[in-house]
């Protein structure tokens, strides 16, 4: 005899088309008529685009070290950004510079970092997120700790974090997930599809027809949406931060995107990924359809067009060489890597510290 | 002032650490309305409430990389793993971010937590639940390890653990839970994170031990001081960073060290002291340092765990070695 | 705009009520007339209670280390065993000892690993079956390599494991299921949910509906049982374990039962659980069920009690005898902790073996 | 015959082993299409198929997982963690299950798995991917841990590792997996997995290291010889078990000896050398036993990289306060 004891779903949102249109008039979400703040977010995916490239072009002439690049995720990334408070925290993987660059975080910051130099870390602002995380999914935990420290002290903070379609396959998610079930934590877990870890299509990590069902397993909400459409994914995200903050517990939302360039600039993705798949998925990147939306609606123009690239080529420019200057001139001496391990340099570090004085040039910069 | 044993100095510690700030909670498996499956945490849930000490779901993944997050972010967790062997899926989060969150941002965060668990063989427990695997923390950057071997220092040092800015491994010796009762004061004085304990002063001869160990150690010592041989015993207690001065000091006088240690040898703490003795003090060695540790097998399943583990003899033994020296 | 990608349902199974009735007559399975069958695992289920109450008056004696019995689960794991065949593989956590005495374990191998002597794990049947599993959740994963190891040697084998309310929480047991959803694995995880992972209620682990659900997350075909239910256990591992060896890939299954004794030897219970909730999960207990149903359907008689209870006793006995005297009779020798190290002993182990044969008796059994 | 590369010859041993023995599959991480982040399993999939080179989803605990329950039935996994860091989530199931298996069941079940990966430092990557944990791995019972560090040693080693009935932790020193070409005859000769190669001979100082650091080492010995010292270079290859029958011999034959290794000193591979050395070499040694050693620190982010590890001017200072002794 059966009862059926749990039924779930999981929902698909889409607001904006390839083409810049709004797929149902009647139930668009009303910041699809907020444009003031498109604008501003179509800004700021443009500049990231624009920084992307920047960094790509240090790497290539030696001067950066592996890049991870953002191309195609900027709606995701941005939307990210912008449905945050500041005092809400945020655990990064590598490459959601769109959510920092609105959180505050610099971009010579983002160069510091790929450029070796662990100062990149230290984020102008904010103050509390979380640094780049390289143990993928990591992260998941670090924000699930954050959530329940801000749950502890009852302050009204979101803790958000990123994973990608290889990321979700570890059991760090799966754990996140579990916590944020057992503890209703203000916790938001984005899966950011991009449909590759590295060589390793989507459909290799597991045959689940979507990411977000594993929000299910923890009876979380889980929805997906169109990660090239800024409207749903920042739509998804206010509502998940509202009810997070609102003490609803946590989220997961899958934003389906592509990751349109090489994994990081140490990949060749045209040695595994066929040119049709990538060019198909230039069709529905997401900064071409706001730019179209944005000018069918009167809110945006050619000339600002032009005016903006200008300035985002001037403002990545400046960042560049802030980085570089610092990195020439004002490099971190060998005893830097002693002075931040501790609050308080313990005897042995200090002997090995004091040793390391005498081969401050040894095996320099290679 | 009540005799106390080394896990009721933990309970103390745990409690005056509470008491003074509020930042700190302790969350672990059964750690609640249980108190830890072996009491440690007794009657803290009735006291501080369930915020402040939480019961986990079992996933040790998540307890580690949770505590990390709530480390960096305003909380001071103080971590049960139920036992040592449980550790090792944590091993990622204390190696790759709570050693290294201070370091990674330069200061701008850091990872004021400690885990704690009981460690070591000798109690009949089942697999997996009586290893010693202080020297893989120790090998981490960033992270402090250490063990304490009676209740006063069990007390002190697990306060200063809980108050360091930075993350603590914090192994407690379960043979001797409740081996010896100590008059323990509860005045919130910590002990320092980086020193030796000289247990036992003597001339002849250095042995030098932490845990559990430092039971057959003394009786080891005992027996010796009965055949007229003057022994020093040195309770290591910090493991990391490790107080080799004062271990330097006793070899250089006695000329002859033998360490012990319960866990295999193969790159071990053990390995460590006796290296440093290799280099800076070898010029006042009259003997080899001998190690005297769990042999580099899986510890036994209970029936021959105290086989495994350094018995008086062994330790009587290898001290005799190197007197025979001269 | 949202459309629904993905949906899905948990049922729950059970057959048989608590008081040996029949559910629902239309509805069951033809086993349910397999009287034979029933007979047959009924047996066995007496038998796993009455070598747990052994296991237990012994350790109270001093003569075995702690143990964790398997009262209340015994059709859950009866179940199981049954649902294999000799070749598949099963990765068992710790109590599943109705499991392992249908597929051919001694009863004086279990009280041997429980009484510290790995010979216990040198299971005389079946050669290939793994050890029990103190780390918990890690055999899903050893099970899943099974299970791919199979599939690559295409051999028509199924491998299951076991995991609890508590496990399931574990990063390792998601990962199973994510593998198990990448290669369509021959595998079947069971969730054992008794309630309790010692003091902390399944209610902690998470606020999920189900842990069946945690099988969605993989798009796995996921369902619960009622555990206590030998029909409804029996018949979901069948279908699971045909699905498996049919090339359909995994299944997750979640039998809900209790844990009707303390956690191990080790544990007093008494603390922190309600002498009520207990009480009434004796009401729902899996043997009193299964004889009143037998009885019913003139399947089996008092006498027919009283000689199996006569028989349980005496073979349990004669288990408990050969353990005795094997591990004061023939007790492992200190140089047995090196010689199943490697297949060859590496020089530094032989050196220190050679040196443990001074101590042949030092700090022995204490 | 070709002159190969270390990563070369990690493949053709991958290749010779996979055609003889049908059970040996290799999985992981990008092995597949991608044939490795660094081009370790190039070509292997389009050779033996998509079910013996086999992409994994992103999960390092089902990896380590699957390949110990794989090599108890069957299988002979080789499995790639893609950078060192990212191994930290595999010691569980080593430590707890690989190296445990055969001993846990008396011989009935043996786990004869490979687990390979980059490791160290000094190819300018991000962070996680330059860390060398060797000790970590060395400290565990019943798992061997193999560093190659020239073309035809892969391949012998690699070659050994995936026959050997045990578990073995295969790291390869990334640094110099291109830095010198050798000929490599594919013989399918395989190597010993417990012997030392002496690089070198020398009658001054024995110079002990492993992996990439034998680049500096090397060079440091150049130097020394140009200032009329005789040193002999000693290639530990295979840390676990360790070889010492060779450094002693050596060492008592120069009575100095330098431990050079990229890692963190504290409770090193290193410090198990020298501790072997204050034991059972004690009496031949002319001078302390100095271990040069990677800080106990965070490895840093690439700007610092090649501070942070032993320089040729730090191996030839140390060796020159070793010779100072007399
Ligand atoms: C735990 C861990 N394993 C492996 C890696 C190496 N690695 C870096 S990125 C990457 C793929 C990540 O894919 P995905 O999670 O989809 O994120 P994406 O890079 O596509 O944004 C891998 C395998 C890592 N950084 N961390
Ligand atoms: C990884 C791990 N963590 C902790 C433990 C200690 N421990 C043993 S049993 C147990 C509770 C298990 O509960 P559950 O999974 O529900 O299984 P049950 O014992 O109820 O059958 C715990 C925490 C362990 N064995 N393994
Ligand atoms: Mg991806
Ligand atoms: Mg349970």
């Amino acid at each position: 005899m059966a009862r059926t004891v749990a039924a779930f779903k999981v929902d698909h949102f889409q607001f904006l088309g390839p083409d810049g249109k709004l797929l149902d008039n009647q139930h668009v979400p009303s910041l699809a008529r907020d444009f003031e703040r498109l604008r501003e977010l179509y800004k700021l995916m443009v500049l990231t685009r624009t920084f992307d490239k920047k960094a790509i072009a240090l790497q290539r002439t030696g001067k950066l070290g592996t890049y991870a690049s953002s191309l195609g995720h900027e709606a995701a990334h941005v939307a990210i950004g912008a449905a945050m408070q500041d005092e809400d925290c945020f655990a990064p993987m590598y490459r959601e510079y769109g959510a920092q660059f609105y959180r505050g975080v610099k971009m010579s910051e983002v160069l510091m970092y790929w450029g070796g130099d662990e100062r990149g870390n230290d984020f102008s602002q904010p103050k509390h997120d979380f640094a780049w995380c390289v143990p993928i999914a990591t992260q998941c935990l670090h924000a699930a700790g954050a959530a329940m420290a801000f749950k502890l002290k009852k302050e009204p903070r979101v803790a958000v974090s990123v994973v990608g379609d290889g990321g979700s396959s570890k059991g760090d998610f799966l754990e996140a997930i579990n916590a944020a079930s057992a503890w209703k934590l203000p916790l938001v877990l984005v899966v950011v599809n991009n449909q590759w870890a590295i060589s390793v299509p989507r459909s290799k990590q597991n045959t689940a027809a979507t990411l977000a069902q594993k929000g299910i397993a923890g009876g979380l909400p889980s929805i997906q949406v169109d990660g090239n459409d800024l409207i749903a994914c920042l739509w998804a995200m206010d509502k998940a931060v509202k009810a997070a903050r609102d003490g609803k517990g946590a989220f997961v939302i899958e934003m389906m995107t592509y990751r349109l360039s090489d994994h990081t600039t140490a990949d060749d993705a045209r040695r595994y990924r066929p040119k049709e798949e990538v060019d198909e998925a230039w069709e529905k990147e997401p900064l071409l359809r706001l730019r179209k939306y944005l000018i069918s609606q009167d809110a945006w123009d050619d000339g600002q067009e032009e005016e903006l690239t200008n300035e985002c080529v001037e403002f990545v420019q400046q960042a560049a060489d802030e980085y570089l200057d610092l990195v020439a001139n004002d490099p971190q001496p060998v005893t830097a890597m002693f002075d931040y391990m501790f609050a308080e340099l313990p005897h042995d570090l200090a002997e090995q510290r004091a040793y390391s004085e005498k081969y401050p040039e040894d095996g320099g910069h290679h | 002032m009540a005799q106390i044993t080394l896990i009721e100095g933990i309970t103390l510690a745990l409690a005056r650490a509470m008491e003074e700030d509020d930042s700190v909670i302790v969350l672990g498996e059964d750690v609640g309305v249980n108190g830890g499956v072996f009491r440690a945490t007794a009657g803290l849930q009735s006291r501080f409430g369930d915020e402040r000490v939480i019961d986990t779901p079992l996933a040790e993944v998540m307890i580690a990389g949770m505590s990390v997050g709530m480390a960096a972010q305003g909380i001071k967790p103080v971590a049960e793993a139920q036992f040592c062997g449980f550790t090792m899926p944590m091993v990622d989060h204390l190696m790759c971010h709570a050693g290294r969150m201070r370091n990674r941002t330069r200061g701008r965060l850091s990872c004021p937590m400690v885990l704690r668990f009981p460690s070591g063989g000798g109690i009949h427990a089942p697999e997996h639940h009586s290893e010693s695997p202080e020297a893989l923390y120790a090998h981490m950057p960033g992270i402090r390890v250490v063990i304490p071997s009676s209740p006063s220092r069990a007390y002190g040092l697990l306060l200063a653990a809980i108050r360091d800015p930075d993350p603590v491994v914090f192994m407690e010796p379960k043979r001797i839970y409740r081996w010896q009762r100590e008059e323990v004061i509860d005045d919130g004085e910590e002990l320092p994170l980086d020193v030796c304990y000289t247990l036992r002063d003597g001339n002849d001869l250095t042995l030098v031990t932490w845990g559990a160990m430092i039971k057959e150690t003394l009786q080891a010592a005992d027996e010796l001081e009965k055949q007229g041989i003057s022994v020093e015993v040195i309770d290591v207690a910090t493991i990391s960073p490790l107080d080799m001065d004062t271990i330097y000091e006793s070899a250089s006088r006695t000329g002859r060290c033998v360490i012990i240690q319960e866990a295999p040898r193969h790159c071990s703490v053990a390995s460590e002291i006796a290296a440093g003795l290799a280099d800076a003090g070898i010029w006042n060695l009259h003997a080899p340092v001998k190690r005297v540790c769990g042999y580099d097998t899986v510890m036994p399943l209970y029936r021959n765990e105290m086989k495994y583990m350094p018995s008086v003899r062994r330790i009587v033994d290898a001290a005799q070695q190197v007197l025979e020296v001269s």
